[in-house]
């Protein structure tokens, strides 16, 4: 095996609780009704092409992306279109979504369904590309990022490396571990097709080492193909963001404010991967994802396939319900995930997990004085001052937050985590960032 | 289902708190207070607590009653001002003075900044020097020390090395005819001589030292920086003329250096917060120190260093920033 | 020579009176030659500021303070020490900034979604800041308009004209204490605070909502919300009151205070404050001055 | 312009310079009456004073040296002394000397001492300085117990003892090199 | 305002040192007891009226390019005069405020309150802001003073309060800066409670 | 060896700000931003180390052999004075760049003891400097002067943003903060 990797400054290292590591993906039914969401992605929300009433077959496209940064989305389930209208998000705003009445399970014509293995790809980069569009592949890694997009190289870059992302650095969290796993073969297609879109000679899968098996498993498969090969990471989060990532496993460091085609890299989840695979061999859209439902108040922490739009509080049930004492739902990982506000929104492209917690683990400590002990900038992966962002947010003084390059903060939480007054540092430079932005935002006009 | 919480990530928290650290430096503090027990007896354990309960008493009454905040006392940071308070005065101070030197302490050094992790200055330091200022003769009377003595303030007084030492070279005698009326390194080492409650037992004071450092409440940044440096420099005087200067090894088993750059350079309130900080922050206590011990009117000059430095804290915190990641463009 | 005028004095006067003079001409020379050209209004306000460069508004020297003041073309956030308000009202007067009678404003709050009438429905338990709750969620009672009420606005205000009530979750403005400085409004994330007209013998009617949902969903987080009905619309003579995304505004130019609407609102979203109490009064309108 | 300035320049010195005559005078007198107190504070009764300078030893500056006669005998010496070791500063002191050079007081003159240490050298301070009356340089040394001497050093302030004892022994030491010319004056 | 509020305004709610934070070396620098401050307190005010008398005289007479110089050597007149006097007539209080005595010329609290009031302002009324201002400077000077001579040498006004040493540091620098700091906090509480009543 | 022993003396020993007390308003007034006091070190360096030279001579050369050493205050004030308006004048000319920098905070200077004091100081008798050494001193107590204001204004950035309890928010936190540096720097006592 390869010598262990890992990126150097900052860094935390929370407690595990892979509970679900050993549970194979269970395939759910579709619900009696989904809410597809009209922005599950990053960019601009998708336009419907359906109205009310309308009869769709699951896989048939029903909101098209127009912009640059938009991505289309298809229906989950074939049924009714009950109405477009604002429903409740994760965080309690209401965005518009497509409701449709679970009527059977039919498919669009053209999408493949049959689980046989294809391997190798025959179309051209360009139509890769217009294929992972259609099918509206996104990021699955967390930030729903266009997939299309990030298959193009901008002119003037040039692509070295394709990394992808198996690190699965969160807590708790199983899903990508158990389709490493599960569809090693067609992730490992799925690479060599996004390699071909994006003209790389070489690939390399980023593992932490806390999943020999899926280590194993992929380097096994990985022999069958060129120029992919699988590198072993120590166990440290936030290994999996973007540019801690390329920073183990390449090396390189991508500049403050830049991105990483900017050191020859581009960087897929195996999610992605695997999403790739099914979009273009099989010519099927993303309308359903794994999701790991786990955490101390789960009686069965379990994954999950699941079609997009089906309640949060359905795939509870599946996993055996609440206990009295649960107090948080989390979508999402435990560092980065969203705390759900009710539990029967829909689950969208983004969702990778839903944790429920009992108070005692998850309530925040009582905040404390700031004792100066420097512990969050030592863990903080982009080497920021986040007591000193935290402070100058909270007292408004946005210029110098800036100054202190607040904007390179990617909200990983390893800050919040260690500090041993409880202080809401994340919370506080999540503010500045928001005014920061605006700032800049106004400063480009 | 009882009501869901709602909070920003994460929703995982590491299982430090203000307290359990400030425990575990008060815990890693009992090898010394057992050695200033044993040889300062009696009269020590009534400084320590004195200073301790007077200083948990005025950080509750300026809580409660001018700042109107949170209760704090049992946080540990008030025990530790105390104890290391304590330890920085002779065992026979009268405990009136004791009391005045926790009111310093945490009135002026700590809370009038609004309490932990406010301050400036390090608080029991702030304590410290105010007395030696204030109280000249009795700060400077040390009690000799005399295995599980009972005796209270009419203990026999004598010099501490330093003391000793200094006065000694200042009159023009050598340093090699004052060494063999001090104790010998090893008695230094144990803490069998003269000095301040806590700061005597060097060995004692790199026990707690290590015990924090395994524990990861200090990094080794400040005292490696602060007790090399004053090594380093030491060692060159005493090249130069080893009958005016002292060799290194005395200096840093002497006085309160150990107790210095172990637990009052590394208070984290008044210390710098990135590495490369905390090292400057260590030369420039060591620096210090050396030039006071060997050139200035105090024989000891290891809390005024510390508290000079911690006046630079700031700017080294604005001049030292952690490495930025990104910050260069390493194109592999 | 005389025991008080000797040589002593001859040479006093000599030597002072040169060195006077070459200080008078090093003076004479600056006001020469380096009149750069400035707005005159500097000169006005630093002639009437005491002069003493004392440092002491935080400036380097009065002149300073003078060209801060009349780039900023306000006063605010400007002190002299040593001149005192006396100075500030002085300059004020010459820069003709207190131009006129200002119809007096005030702030209000346009949400009651108290714990009461909007019950949480789940706890918030993060920094303690309007700003961070308003992006991470809607709220504890679940309205997306509603007050968040972790007091960002009282902490904006400097006049101590706010403050939060515990027991309804609701900040409450001091109408003596109020300035109409707006700091507020500013802080808000939610827009909930508006500058209203203070009104004849401080009376005043709002609505008391902002929420633009529709009238249901509204309604389902919270009692007292404004379900876009249009009674009020109707009830109004003085077409004073708007309609529009399901929100029912008053507009305090128009209002007259003849009080008619306040009792046709079915959730009660029409507040009066300081109006001598109803002689017929609607059930539960002591409910909500309890509340305001 | 120029000319209001050197106007009021002018103007302000001639005031200044009104007042600054009319105090020379009480100026001069009240200096002379501090230094007439010390030296009578250290000299027993007399009726003429003749003032000299004399080069120490040791030390930059004279000292000045006020012998005191009564009925033509010279009953004492009062010595004008200093010394630059000191805590801060230049410690002035007046020494008081019999004819045979045994001290018979001490006051000091000018210091800048720490108030509540050093300053303990003032009389009405502390009675530190008593220790010097009658006190016989020339059988005891003059110098704090610490360096071997017979003077009780002030407790924690040990700089300001030493050097007030090197201020005496400057005088002592200037006497003791010019007795013959000071005896002789007597003689004249 | 009134020529009585004019006075007393120097006191506590614009007390040059506790408020303005004006004058400070001298606050400072003098304070070792309440005899010196008061001494101080009183030069300063001495030099504060007859200036202020001067000026509100002469402020006709002096074009405006030349003022502040003017003002500058009127001032530094007064300053010698207090000099020379004091040296004539207290020679102790003379030695003992030593530096601090010519620096009143460049107390901000002197020049500003030339310029600001006596510049604009009859002369009753420079006499009563000089009177006013002066006195409440050394009033602070006196308290401070007080304050550090009982804490640091346990005498007031050179009576003994109680035996043995106080606490040296008051005596000095650092006694000085914390002394006036926390006797700022504590006019900051009085002022408040002043302007409640008021 | 006399000039660092001189420079040593008046930054650490004998601190300008911290045992003299000299100049304590812009080091109140102008300590609230490091690089505000940066400036203000820079100008106050400028004008003390000149101001010292022409005081000097005109003690020396013009007051002592005229016998009229009283006039030393009031003919010190009109130099300093005019010194820093003459300086204001040549530097605008000169450098821009250098006016930018320290020129806005001149008119500052003219009102501040530091300069009037330290020029008094160098012609003390007891000291008995000669010109250079005059000169020496004066920069010695301006890097005095700037040591302690930068280190201040540091200080005071981080009061800011710690959120000091209201009473003691401002000068009573800076004063106290002041006399705890001046505890400290008793440590350098005797030092030279
Ligand atoms: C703090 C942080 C942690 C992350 N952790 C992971 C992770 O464990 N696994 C992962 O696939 N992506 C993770 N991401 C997202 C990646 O940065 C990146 O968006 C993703 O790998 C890109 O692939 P995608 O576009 O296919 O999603 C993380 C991002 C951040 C900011
Ligand atoms: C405005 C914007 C433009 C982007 N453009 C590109 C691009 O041209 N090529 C690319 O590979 N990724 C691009 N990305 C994707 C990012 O590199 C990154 O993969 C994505 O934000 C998710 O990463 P994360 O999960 O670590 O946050 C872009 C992202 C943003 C926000
Ligand atoms: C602020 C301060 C003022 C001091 N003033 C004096 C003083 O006036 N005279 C003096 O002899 N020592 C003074 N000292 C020096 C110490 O007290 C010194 O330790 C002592 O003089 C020598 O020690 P000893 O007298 O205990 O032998 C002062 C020290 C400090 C810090
Ligand atoms: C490693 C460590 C060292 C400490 N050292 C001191 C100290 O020297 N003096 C003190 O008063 N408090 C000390 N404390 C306690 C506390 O941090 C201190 O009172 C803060 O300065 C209060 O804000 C220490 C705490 C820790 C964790
Ligand atoms: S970890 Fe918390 S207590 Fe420590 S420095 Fe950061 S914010 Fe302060
Ligand atoms: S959340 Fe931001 S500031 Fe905090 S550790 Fe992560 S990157 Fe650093
Ligand atoms: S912030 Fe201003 S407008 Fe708002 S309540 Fe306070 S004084 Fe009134
Ligand atoms: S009115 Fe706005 S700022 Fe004030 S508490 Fe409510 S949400 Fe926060
Ligand atoms: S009084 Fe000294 S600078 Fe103002």
């Amino acid at each position: 095996m390869h010598q262990l990797k890992t990126f150097v400054i900052g860094g935390v290292h929370p407690p595990e609780k892979k509970l679900a590591e050993k549970q194979p993906i269970v395939r759910l039914d579709p619900p009696k009704t989904v809410s597809i969401l009209l922005s599950q992605h990053l960019g601009a929300p998708a336009v419907p092409v359906v109205a009310k009433g309308d009869k769709v077959l699951a896989g048939q496209i029903i909101a098209r992306g127009e912009s640059f940064i938009s991505a289309n989305i298809h229906s989950s389930v074939s049924g009714t279109v009950a109405k477009v209208d604002g429903v409740p998000d994760t965080s309690g705003y209401r965005k518009q979504a497509i409701i449709i009445n679970v009527e059977g399970d039919e498919w669009a014509e053209g999408v493949d369904r049959d689980e046989a293995f294809v391997r190798d790809c025959q179309m051209s980069p360009e139509e890769i590309v217009s294929r992972v569009k259609d099918c509206g592949v996104v990021g699955l890694g967390g930030a729903t990022f266009p997939s299309h997009v990030k298959l193009k190289v901008p002119k003037g870059k040039k692509a070295e490396y394709l990394i992808i992302n198996g690190v699965e650095c969160e807590p708790c969290l199983t899903a990508d571990h158990r389709l490493m796993l599960e569809k090693g073969n067609e992730i490992m297609a799925g690479i060599s097709i996004q390699m071909k879109a994006l003209g790389v000679g070489r690939a390399i899968i980023g593992i932490e080492n806390n999943k020999p098996d899926a280590i194993n498993n992929l380097s096994e498969i990985a022999r069958e193909y060129e120029g992919i090969e699988v590198q072993p990471l120590k166990v440290k989060y936030p290994q999996g963001a973007e540019k801690q990532l390329i920073k183990a496993v390449v090396g390189r460091e991508v500049p403050s404010g830049k991105l990483p085609i900017e050191v020859g890299c581009v960087v897929h989840n195996v999610g992605t991967a695997f999403a790739v695979y099914e979009a273009v061999q099989k010519n099927k859209p993303l309308v359903e994802r794994v999701v790991t439902v786990s955490g101390d108040s789960v009686r069965k922490p379990s994954n999950f396939m699941v079609r997009i739009g089906t309640p949060v509080s359905e795939l509870i049930e599946a996993a055996g319900g609440l206990p009295e004492d649960t107090s948080k739902v989390v979508n999402g990982g435990p560092m980065m995930g969203k705390a759900l506000n009710d539990i029967s929104v829909p689950v969208t492209k983004g969702t990778s997990g839903i944790l429920a917690f009992p108070g005692s683990e998850s309530r925040r400590p009582a905040e404390q004085n700031c004792i100066r002990c420097a512990r969050c900038l030592t863990v903080c992966p982009m080497g920021l001052e986040p007591y000193l962002l935290s402070a100058l947010a909270e007292k408004q003084r946005f210029e110098d937050c800036e100054m202190e390059r607040i904007m390179d903060c990617m909200e990983c939480g390893s800050c919040l985590y260690i500090c041993p007054s409880g202080k809401p540092l994340l919370d506080y430079i999540r503010v500045g960032k928001n005014r920061v932005g605006i700032m800049i935002r106004e400063r480009s006009h | 289902m009882k009501v869901l919480t709602v909070s920003g990530s994460p929703h995982f928290h590491a299982d430090h708190s203000v307290s359990r650290i400030m425990y575990g430096v008060v815990f890693s503090l009992i090898p010394a207070m057992l050695v200033s027990f044993y040889f300062f007896g009696l009269a020590a354990i009534l400084v320590t607590l004195t200073a301790v309960v007077s200083c948990m008493a005025f950080e509750f009454l300026i809580q409660k009653y001018l700042i109107r905040g949170p209760m704090t006392i049992f946080d540990g940071s008030a025990i530790i001002t105390g104890v290391l308070l304590a330890f920085n005065v002779p065992a026979n101070l009268p405990l009136g003075i004791v009391v005045i030197g926790a009111a310093v302490a945490i009135g002026m050094g700590k809370m009038t900044f609004g309490g932990l992790g406010k301050n400036p200055f390090n608080p029991a330091l702030v304590g410290r020097v105010f007395l030696m200022i204030s109280f000249p003769v009795q700060m400077t009377t040390y009690p000799e020390p005399s295995a599980f003595s009972t005796r209270l303030a009419d203990a026999v007084t004598g010099p501490t090395p330093l003391t000793f030492l200094k006065g000694g070279v200042d009159q023009g005698e050598k340093v090699s005819e004052l060494m063999p009326q001090i104790p010998d390194y090893a008695n230094m080492m144990l803490g069998n001589m003269g000095g301040s409650v806590g700061e005597v037992s060097a060995l004692a004071i790199i026990l707690g030292g290590l015990y924090m450092l395994a524990r990861r409440i200090i990094s080794w940044h400040i005292p490696v920086s602060y007790l090399g440096t004053a090594a380093i420099l030491s060692a060159i005087f005493w090249m130069v003329n080893p009958e005016v200067y002292p060799d290194p090894l005395f200096h840093l088993m002497a006085g309160g250096l150990m107790l210095g750059a172990i637990y009052m350079a590394t208070d984290y309130a008044t210390s710098p917060m990135s590495k490369t900080g905390m090292i400057i922050f260590g030369i420039g206590c060591g620096l210090l120190t050396v030039i006071i011990r060997l050139f200035g009117a105090y024989p000891e000059g290891v809390a005024f260093s510390i508290l000079i430095m911690n006046a630079f804290v700031p700017l080294i915190n604005r001049g030292f920033k952690p490495k930025r990641f990104g910050e260069e463009i390493k194109n592999g | 020579m005389n025991e008080l005028f000797n040589e002593i004095t001859l040479f006093s006067v000599v030597s002072l009176g040169a060195i006077g003079g070459v200080a008078a001409i090093i003076l004479f020379m600056v006001a020469q030659k380096f009149r750069v050209i400035e707005d005159p209004r500097i000169d006005i306000v630093e002639g009437l500021l005491p002069g003493a460069n004392c440092g002491g508004c935080g400036l380097a020297g009065c002149r300073a303070l003078a060209e801060a003041i009349v780039k900023d073309e306000s006063l605010e956030g400007f002190n002299c020490p040593p001149g005192g308000s006396d100075v500030m009202q002085q300059i004020a007067e010459a820069m003709g900034w207190e131009a006129g009678e200002q119809t007096p404003m005030v702030a209000v709050l346009r949400c009651n979604g108290t714990r009461e009438f909007a019950p949480p429905k789940v706890q918030y338990d993060s920094a303690m800041t309007c700003t961070f709750a308003h992006s991470l969620f809607s709220g504890e009672g679940g309205c997306p308009f509603g007050c968040l009420g972790c007091g960002d606005c009282v902490r904006a205000c400097d006049f101590d004209a706010m403050y939060m009530d515990p027991e309804s979750g609701l900040p409450v403005i001091l109408d003596e204490k109020c300035v109409a400085c707006g700091a507020c409004v500013k802080a808000c994330p939610r827009d909930i605070i508006e500058m209203r007209k203070k009104g004849k013998k401080n009376r005043r009617i709002f609505v008391s909502c902002i929420n633009r949902e529709k009238g249901g969903v509204a309604r389902k987080n919270c009692k007292v919300a404004c379900i876009g009905c249009g009674r009020c619309v109707k009830e109004c003579r003085f077409e004073a009151i708007t309609m529009e995304n399901n929100l029912a505004y008053i507009d305090y130019n128009k209002c007259t205070l003849c009080r008619k609407c306040a009792p046709v609102c079915p959730t009660n979203a029409i507040h009066e404050l300081n109006f001598p109490v109803r002689k017929k009064k609607p059930a539960d309108t002591d409910k909500q001055e309890k509340n305001v | 312009m120029v000319l209001t300035l050197i106007i009021v320049a002018a103007a302000a010195s001639f005031t200044l310079a009104t007042v600054y005559n009319l105090t020379k005078e009480p100026i001069e007198r009240s200096r002379e009456a501090a230094r007439q107190e010390a030296i009578g504070m250290v000299l027993p009764a007399f009726d003429r004073l003749v003032s000299k300078k004399l080069m120490p030893p040791s030390g930059s500056d004279s000292l000045e040296f006020n012998l005191a006669f009564d009925n033509g005998n010279l009953i004492g010496v009062a010595v004008s002394t200093y010394t630059g070791m000191g805590y801060s500063g230049v410690i002035r002191a007046m020494v008081g000397l019999t004819p045979d050079g045994e001290i018979i007081d001490v006051v000091h003159l000018e210091h800048a001492e720490t108030p509540g240490l050093g300053d303990k050298i003032e009389k009405g301070k502390s009675d530190w300085s008593d220790q010097f009356r009658g006190f016989d340089p020339s059988e005891q040394a003059l110098r704090v117990r610490q360096d071997g001497g017979d003077i009780d050093a002030i407790t924690a302030a040990t700089i300001t003892a030493r050097a007030y004892c090197d201020a005496i022994e400057r005088a002592y030491l200037t006497f003791e090199a010019n007795k013959q010319e000071i005896i002789n004056k007597e003689e004249e | 305002m009134g020529q009585l509020q004019n006075f007393s305004k120097g006191f506590i709610r614009e007390n040059p040192v506790l408020v303005l934070l004006l004058g400070l070396c001298p606050a400072l620098g003098v304070t070792t007891s309440a005899f010196n401050g008061l001494g101080m307190g009183l030069a300063t005010t001495f030099v504060l009226v007859s200036s202020n008398i001067v000026v509100s005289l002469i402020k006709n007479l002096i074009p405006a390019k030349v003022r502040i110089p003017s003002f500058i050597v009127v001032i530094a007149s007064f300053v010698t005069i207090t000099q020379l006097v004091m040296e004539a007539y207290l020679p102790a209080l003379f030695d003992s405020l030593g530096l601090f005595i010519p620096l009143i010329v460049v107390n901000c609290l002197v020049m500003g309150r030339a310029e600001a009031f006596a510049s604009k302002n009859d002369t009753f009324s420079a006499i009563i802001d000089g009177l006013g201002m002066g006195l409440g400077f050394a009033f602070a000077l006196t308290l401070l003073g007080g304050l550090r001579e009982i804490l640091g040498a346990g005498e007031f006004f050179g009576l003994s309060l109680f035996p043995g040493d106080g606490m040296l540091v008051f005596v000095l620098a650092p006694g000085a800066f914390i002394g006036l700091g926390y006797l700022v906090a504590l006019n900051n509480i009085v002022k408040k409670k002043l302007d409640k009543t008021a | 060896m006399e000039y660092i022993i001189i420079i040593i003396g008046a930054v650490f020993v004998n601190n300008i700000v911290l045992a003299q007390f000299l100049g304590i308003c812009p080091y109140l007034g102008v300590s609230a931003k490091v690089p505000t006091s940066v400036g203000m070190s820079g100008a106050v360096m400028f004008v003390m180390t000149l101001a010292t030279l022409v005081t000097f001579l005109i003690f020396n050369y013009i007051l002592v052999p005229l016998n009229i050493e009283y006039l030393q205050t009031i003919s010190y004030i009109l130099v300093v004075a005019s010194l820093v308006q003459m300086v204001e004048i040549i530097l605008k000319k000169v450098s821009p760049a250098l006016y930018q920098a320290l020129g806005i905070f001149l008119p500052l200077i003219v009102t501040n003891c530091a300069i009037l004091g330290v020029t008094i100081l160098a012609v003390r008798e007891d000291y008995g400097f000669n010109l250079l050494e005059a000169v020496v001193f004066a920069i010695g107590n301006a890097l005095g002067f700037a040591l302690t204001i930068i280190i201040f204004a540091g200080i005071r950035e981080h009061l800011d943003l710690v959120d000091v309890p209201k009473g003691m928010r401002g000068a009573p936190a800076a004063l106290v903060v002041a006399g705890i540096l001046a505890l400290a720097f008793m440590g350098f006592a005797n030092l030279v």
